[in-house]
């Protein structure tokens, strides 16, 4: 054959960064964000605007004048009913409320997951698979059976029974996850604990714990999102000075007086929604690993 | 030492079973109790009282299965079925497949992947009441995309689905696929990210172009990724509810009502919970017609573990 | 007195018998392997003397202490996991001192211990790392420090080695004997690697199916196996079989092959053999000599080499012989090339006889 | 004490309602005022009232619309008798209608206070509309009906209409009234004559729902409040809403018989009902929370409250005693009719929540559909037919 | 003309520079092993040559086609995986016609290349199962029919039976060197197991750092190491290594030991040496021999017996020599105690000796 080093390559060499695929790749990506970010943005833009200036009818363009008016409105001064303080007053009873439901529920369910997980007995299973079923059932038709329940231990109208209320029905889906999760942890360490004479809570707190975070981040994302965004429980299982602050939300929002301030009302969903963004966005990529151990195995 | 056999008969004696591991039954008494007493006895109590004639409050005055009858015979719930097969079924396919293609997309290697998956992921923290709120307000015939659309030229552009009863549902399906799809990108890009690098050369070698792979090789090797996927999807459509009060309340007529919505409303509104009552039994028995077969798909077929 | 005794012991995981009537009688200070395919239940007898698996039935002696029920950390035994099972948490001293810990042993005596193991195994420099930053030689010698600082009575060790490469492998296990030779501890070791097995071991013993096959000493288990399945198991390359019969007379054996006879002069036989039967003959590779050896063997033949496979120290050639192709093993200066003929002997004193149907040593 | 108030008055004009309560609760005894309000209707607010009272965690008091609502609350024993406080404050003179009473009267006791009277059957109509589109103002249903199409070509809507079941029935049941006549309507809503409902008047009033509905086609909006601020703005013609709508003119500063227009009974039929609002008192342990709910009760029903409230509202007041003179002229109307005792009983004191759901329902989708006007009768007499 | 060239290969995932101007040569037909230990690229050259990974440099050229960018299946390769990477939810059938299936070849030439395959492999009876359905061998031979069917020029293995165990380890490298013979493919065939290395190439590259460090035949690589890393990496149990001094004088040299002198009478020097220089000497523990033959040998020391490790078919002798323990090899009948006194003699014939800095043989 002919001398081999003049031999051209018969492939072509891929232009690396700039290639069709990419372009491709990068422009859906692109596109969709967009329709990711919409929502968002018109949210914001619409919040920074004057009522006069939302009239003029076109959500996506933005403020022509930049106001906080709105925000302040809806954070201070937005009334519902004779109350005029808008949603400042709920944020710290949903603090409140937060963070005993979600330590309270993660610490339950954790337990649990770490039960089924390493020490399965008769029955366990069948009490997991009723509690998976029980993900399904929607929360609005269990409404009597809880209110006659919380009547009867007497925790009804008291934060405690909230509390419960939202360990109660985070249980499934984080026992799910936990559970999977502990199982992903090789049976070996928790043998090898067993041999060094730890217990069951001593093999909990001092291997398993450590071990757990990404978990418990997926585990705090979800109840932190639920706890805060709920609406329902929060309004039937509190008192009006110890109302979340959905329930402001629910009110500056549907309360419409005269026309619908929609700069304030955006204003309000984005304040409202804030807590469970920044947690977001801080923990994108435990969030994503804590999937993956947690939700894909299993 | 003595011999062994006998002395140590006590310490050979074997524990009741019950009382091995007390800790661990201990600790799983709160599981076991919401186990049984709030979703069994809640269901059970839900169950037994769809056969009475309960208006306001709950009585045991027990009427066969006429709120069963009542019930089928409603029009509002029959489209409320309606409604939530077409919505269901959008959503389970549409949710599989944007996400799907969003996760396949993000596990290219590609640069700001984190942010992409922030972006795609946020709507997850917003309640569905946001959701609703926030793309009523984008699909406002006046001052939302169709306004802007006609501002920009095309004057005879329509796309109104909220006071659209023929389209509303689709309405509903983009504000629902805008919150949900993250999450199953989320659980989709773990799940590509546990398949062997491996089999992608295989294909390779093999000639296989990129979507057929995906198409032929990955996605059933995601079996079990997808069940879970489809659980949370499943589990969210049942619960519908909150996204379209928020969204349409039910509207343009009863044009995007839901069982969920049935339910509330029979049992608040109407004050006749035993119709309530029976139309949450009749969502307990679809989901548990739902959750059989994949039970057995997931527990049934592999014993081994 | 046994320091471990395991009698009558049943285990079955639902409807499979994983384990069934099991005895074993291990010496105190004895080092013994456990080796078996995998799935033949080692990791469960040994997970049963820890107490980590309830047993079906039957009962675990340890020191003389009946610890059939007992909770693992009272029962006086260490274990080593094959993934080393270190807390990644905590350093190699928190590792190393959990156990001590949980028995509320005073600061000062956990100390000591820790130090001493430490200097044991040589990790003083470690004990500040996490097991993250250590390597899977270093990582498997602090699994085995946990073991050793809670000075049980009984080590286990469930194929404590086979995550590491070959060349390390290769110096623990001479550590793992030498740590053996100056602790004196009773020791179960779990493998399927025949090398560690054989090396290590004072008695082997081989299992199958939660049955134990043989349990002797390797130079037994290797030069007389008890039967066909441990005469396969043990050896590397394995044993070459030859189906035939054996017709035994009055004085005179002779084992006959597919196209051989090889007299059985010098065969010891468990019991006396009368009459003729359907047999198995099997040799070791290295048993066959080939050279000049060759012609004083009981049997000798002339052969095509098919395969060569060098080895570096050795090489192993392929031939034909008895119909089919049997396994040679030649010294590694071998020049053999396929095709070439090789003169081979085969020698009845070291060849086993195995029964047809039990597949039993005759 | 404080005494913790749930109500669903969340828009403009009722939260300046409320806030008369307040203040003069407040101002006027011992006891704070906590405001419960829930937006969002009955339809929210209910649930979450129920659930707390049979929960054992009940607020001091509530709204609830009276009628059969409460019943059974009442029957478990759930609600505080005020027969006491009715009687000192003679409640069975002074309050008029006497009906109102009636609703919250079970086997002989009183269980809730009445606090306004609201009549459904009104029409508001926008100057500022009939102006720019060259129209007299109509003065009846039939006049507006025949002014539309020049509404329409003047690009305004002529009948702004809230995309909810609820606001769909209140007009149903106000054409209903002015349409098929006071008669005819007594025998369906109140003796649940499903023949007379199948009969031609009915067939009338469908067919006149069904020309309004076409006059509401270009109505998009959700909430009533929106749909009458259309009115006010002049984008719509009419609205058909009960009298609560005035709150919201006023708030605007228009002026009734300057700005805008009111017909009871659509003009052609001047009666009106006389539903309203009034507050239960859940029975509740604690002494001093007990006695802030009897002088809540007494508080509600008197004089001067009824006259701020009720101006601030929109509303008619309980007593037949007071003088509204400073009333507007929408209220003048309502009141003249009322001593005339043109009168129906409310809707809500006949027919039970669940077939009026189910009529709201029909209506729902009668209005937002193409379905025909004998279709939507065929179903509606199947509901009363088996209405309870 | 060289079947698969590889010329000034550079590749870096990103700061990191994993194969450096690497070239190397195979001959058509030739079986190439490349040995190294874990991370050292060997995956990466094999997936650069296969055009899994794009190269940042150089050129490679398969059977005078350069294609250095071309598709993977472009390229005449098949390629087989460690962790086999069939296609779980297929058929044993389908996974070996999707290839083709895909390049549309018509069905009968699919079922034709298909049965071939299989029947080379033995895995007809197989053919309808799933891969989940299969032992590991039953895989791994799936996985090379994958190669097969693509009839390709060059077959790339990735160490394709390290997830097997030892027993069918051996097997398999049987098969696949009869295979070759058959087939006479070239091969390039990637391990960190020198058994196999040993037996299945007809050269071996030993890799290291991104780095070929020798390229020859198994005899010379383990007979005549270009370096110490070589060396100590081939042979196992390992080289026995001593530190030293070379003396050399004309006509007669010795390696001064820390307590021997071993005069290098038969040593072959890749250059002349002349002078003194620091230095290492290597001796393989089968090159020490024992017994009779020790008297005969260039050095013969007596020796304590520290460790003896019976192997079955060998034993591994621990013994005190030059100030600390090496390995001796002896035969399997060695009856050895520790403590015991064991005349060891060092040929230098069988030696090799490395610079001292350099580490390159002298
Ligand atoms: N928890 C369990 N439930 C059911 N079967 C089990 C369980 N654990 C082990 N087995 C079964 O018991 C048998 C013995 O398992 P064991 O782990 O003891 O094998 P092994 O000899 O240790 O194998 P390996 O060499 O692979 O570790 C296997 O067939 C296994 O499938
Ligand atoms: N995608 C990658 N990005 C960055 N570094 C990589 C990547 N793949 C491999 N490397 C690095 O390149 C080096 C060579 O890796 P390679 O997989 O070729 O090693 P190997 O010789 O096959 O090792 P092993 O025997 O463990 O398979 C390693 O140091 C590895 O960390
Ligand atoms: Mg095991
Ligand atoms: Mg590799």
């Amino acid at each position: 054959m002919t001398d081999q080093s003049v031999i051209e390559p018969s492939g072509s060499k891929p232009s690396k960064r700039f290639s069709r695929g990419n372009i491709i790749l990068y422009g859906t990506l692109i596109v969709v964000s967009m329709y990711y970010l919409l929502p968002l943005y018109v949210m914001i833009v619409t919040s920074l605007k004057g009522m006069p200036e939302i009239r003029l009818g076109n959500v996506f363009a933005p403020p022509i004048e930049i106001t906080f008016e709105p925000w302040v409105r809806a954070w201070a001064e937005a009334c519902t009913g004779i109350n005029c303080d808008g949603l400042s007053r709920g944020f710290w009873n949903s603090v409140n409320i937060l963070i005993p439901s979600v330590v309270l529920s993660i610490a339950i369910a954790s337990v649990n997951g770490y039960a089924l997980a390493h020490w399965k007995f008769k029955g366990s299973e069948t009490f997991f698979t009723i509690l998976i079923i029980g993900a399904f059932i929607p929360y609005q038709t269990m409404l009597y059976p809880i209110v006659i329940l919380l009547r009867e231990i007497g925790l009804m109208g008291d934060l405690a029974g909230l509390v419960l209320v939202h360990t109660v029905f985070g249980m499934p889906i984080l026992t799910l996850l936990f559970r999977n999760y502990f199982t992903s942890i090789p049976e070996e360490l928790f043998k090898a604990a067993r041999v060094d004479g730890a217990g069951f809570w001593g093999i909990y707190f001092r291997i398993m714990l450590p071990m757990a975070l990404p978990i418990f981040v997926v585990a705090i994302i979800l109840q932190v999102t639920g706890i805060w965004n709920d609406f329902l429980f929060g309004v039937i299982y509190t008192k009006p000075e110890t109302y979340p602050m959905t329930v402001q939300l629910n009110n500056i929002v549907n309360s419409v007086q005269g026309v619908k301030e929609y700069n304030v009302n955006m204003a309000a969903t984005l304040l409202t929604g804030l807590v469970p963004l920044i947690i977001y966005f801080i923990s994108g990529k435990l969030f994503v690993r804590g999937i993956a151990a947690g939700a894909v195995k299993g | 030492m003595t011999t062994t056999s006998q002395d140590d008969a006590r310490a050979a004696r074997r524990p009741i079973r019950l009382f091995r591991n007390p800790m661990a039954k201990i600790a799983s008494i709160p599981m076991i109790l919401t186990a049984l007493v709030v979703f069994v006895g809640g269901t059970a109590w839900t169950v037994v009282y769809s056969f009475t004639d309960s208006r306001l409050l709950p009585r045991l005055n027990f009427v066969g299965l006429d709120q069963y009858e009542r019930l089928w015979s409603t029009r509002r719930w029959l489209i409320s079925i309606e409604n939530l097969a077409i919505y269901g079924i959008c959503s389970l396919i549409l949710t599989l497949l944007i996400g799907f293609t969003l996760a396949a997309m993000l596990d290219r290697k590609i640069r700001g992947e984190a942010v992409f998956r922030s972006i795609f992921l946020y709507p997850f923290a917003l309640s569905f009441v946001v959701t609703g709120l926030a793309w009523q307000w984008i699909l406002n015939p006046d001052f939302g995309l169709q306004e802007v659309v006609r501002r920009m030229g095309w004057e005879g552009f329509t796309f109104d689905p909220l006071n659209n009863p023929d389209i509303v549902m689709f309405g509903l399906l983009i504000a629902g696929l805008w919150q949900g799809t993250g999450l199953i990108m989320c659980i989709m890009l773990a799940g590509l990210r546990g398949i062997d690098e491996d089999i992608w050369k295989a294909a390779k070698v093999d000639g296989i172009g990129t979507v057929k792979t995906y198409v032929r090789i990955i996605i059933p090797m995601m079996r079990p990724v997808f069940i879970t996927a489809l659980v949370l999807i499943a589990s969210g459509i049942i619960k519908l509810y909150d996204l379209v009060v928020a969204q349409t309340n039910g509207g343009p007529g009863i044009a995007s009502e839901v069982p969920a919505k049935y339910v509330i409303n029979y049992m608040f509104r109407a004050q006749n919970l035993g119709q309530g009552f029976a139309a949450s039994t009749m969502m307990l028995v679809s989901v548990i017609i739902i959750l059989v077969p994949w039970a057995y798909l997931e527990f049934g077929g592999k014993k081994r573990d | 007195m046994s320091s471990v005794s395991i009698r009558n012991l049943d285990l079955s995981f639902g409807a499979v018998d994983v384990l069934k009537n099991l005895n074993l009688e291990i010496a105190e200070g004895e080092f013994l392997v456990l080796l078996g395919s995998s799935g033949c239940g080692k990791s469960t007898l040994l997970n049963c003397i820890a107490g980590l698996i309830d047993v079906s039935g039957g009962q675990i002696h340890i020191s003389g202490r009946n610890v059939t029920w007992e909770e693992p950390s009272d029962r006086g035994i260490g274990m080593v996991f094959q993934s080393y099972a270190l807390y990644p948490q905590m350093t190699v001293e928190g590792n190393l001192s959990f156990g001590l810990k949980n028995q509320r042993m005073p600061k000062d005596q956990i100390a000591q211990r820790v130090a001493r193991a430490a200097e044991i195994l040589q990790i003083e420099p470690l004990l500040k790392r996490k097991p993250g930053a250590l390597s899977g030689g270093q990582r498997q010698r602090v699994a085995i420090g946990r073991a050793l600082v809670r000075e049980a009575d009984v080590f286990l060790f469930d194929e404590p080695l086979s995550n590491l490469d070959a060349k390390l492998r290769t110096d623990l296990r001479v550590e793992l004997k030498a740590l053996h030779k100056q602790l004196k501890n009773t020791m179960i070791y779990v493998t399927h690697d025949q090398v560690e097995a054989m090396t290590l071991a004072d008695r082997i013993a081989i299992m199958r199916d939660g049955k134990i096959q043989q349990l002797d000493t390797p130079s037994v288990i290797y030069g007389k196996p008890r039967n066909k399945y441990v005469a396969d198991f043990i050896g590397s390359p394995s044993m070459n079989f030859f189906e035939g019969d054996l017709s035994a007379e009055a004085g005179s054996c002779v084992f006959e092959g597919p196209d051989f006879t090889l007299p059985l002069t010098s065969y010891e036989f468990e019991t006396p053999q009368i009459g003729r039967r359907k047999a198995w003959l099997g040799l070791r590779p290295e048993h066959i000599v080939t050279g000049e050896a060759a012609a004083a063997a009981d049997l000798s033949a002339d052969t095509i080499v098919d395969i060569v496979e060098p080895m570096g120290s050795d090489t192993l050639v392929w031939v034909n012989f008895g119909g089919k192709p049997i396994r040679v093993r030649t010294d590694g200066q071998s020049d053999l090339e396929p095709g070439d003929t090789l003169r081979i002997g085969l020698q009845s004193a070291r060849a086993s006889i195995f029964d047809h149907q039990s597949e039993d040593r005759l | 004490a404080e005494l913790e108030v749930t109500h669903w008055w969340t828009s403009g004009g009722e939260a300046a309602a409320v806030a008369e309560f307040a203040d003069a609760f407040n101002g006027q005894t011992e006891h704070t005022w906590v405001d419960g309000a829930i937006a969002g209707s009955g339809g929210t607010a209910r649930p979450i009232i129920i659930s707390r009272i049979i929960g054992g965690d009940p607020m001091g008091a509530t709204q609830l619309n009276h009628g059969r609502q409460a019943e059974e609350l009442i029957e478990a024993g759930l609600l505080t008798d005020l027969t006491d406080v009715a009687e000192a404050q003679n409640w069975r003179e002074v309050i008029n209608p006497p009906s109102l009473l009636d609703a919250c009267t079970y086997e002989g006791r009183i269980y809730c206070a009445p606090v306004n009277i609201h009549s459904a059957q009104w029409i508001w109509l926008s100057h500022g509309a009939f102006d720019a589109a060259g129209l007299e103002v109509p003065s009846d249903w039939n006049e507006f009906v025949a002014a539309a199409p020049t509404l329409m070509e003047n690009g305004i809507v002529p009948l702004a209409m809230g995309q909810q079941g609820w606001q769909q029935n209140l007009a149903f049941g106000t054409i209903t009234i002015a349409v098929a006549g006071i008669d005819a309507w007594r025998e369906v809503s109140v003796n649940r004559n499903a023949e007379v409902a199948a009969g031609p008047e009915y067939t009338a009033v469908f067919e006149a729902v069904a020309d309004a509905r076409e006059l509401a086609r270009d109505s998009n909006v959700q909430d009533w409040n929106l749909a009458t601020n259309m009115v006010i703005t002049g984008q719509a013609g009419a609205q058909i809403m009960g009298d609560w709508a005035q709150g919201e003119f006023q708030i605007a500063g228009q002026v009734a018989g300057e700005d805008y227009t009111c017909l009871p009974g659509l003009g052609l039929n001047e009666i009106i009902d006389t539903g309203g609002d009034a507050f239960y008192f859940p029975v509740v342990e604690d002494a001093e929370v007990q006695a802030a709910q009897l002088e809540l009760a007494e508080l509600l029903v008197s004089p001067e409250v009824q006259v701020s409230f009720n101006l601030a509202k929109g509303s008619l007041p309980v007593r037949g005693d007071i003088d509204l003179s400073t009333a507007n002229d929408c209220m003048q109307k309502g009141l003249e009719i009322l001593a005339a005792g043109n009168v129906l009983p409310s809707g809500d004191m006949n027919l039970s929540a669940d077939t009026q759901t189910q009529i709201e329902d029909l209506m729902a989708e009668f209005w937002s559909s193409d379905l025909p006007a004998a279709e939507a009768q065929a179903r509606y007499v199947d509901i009363i037919a088996s209405a309870d």
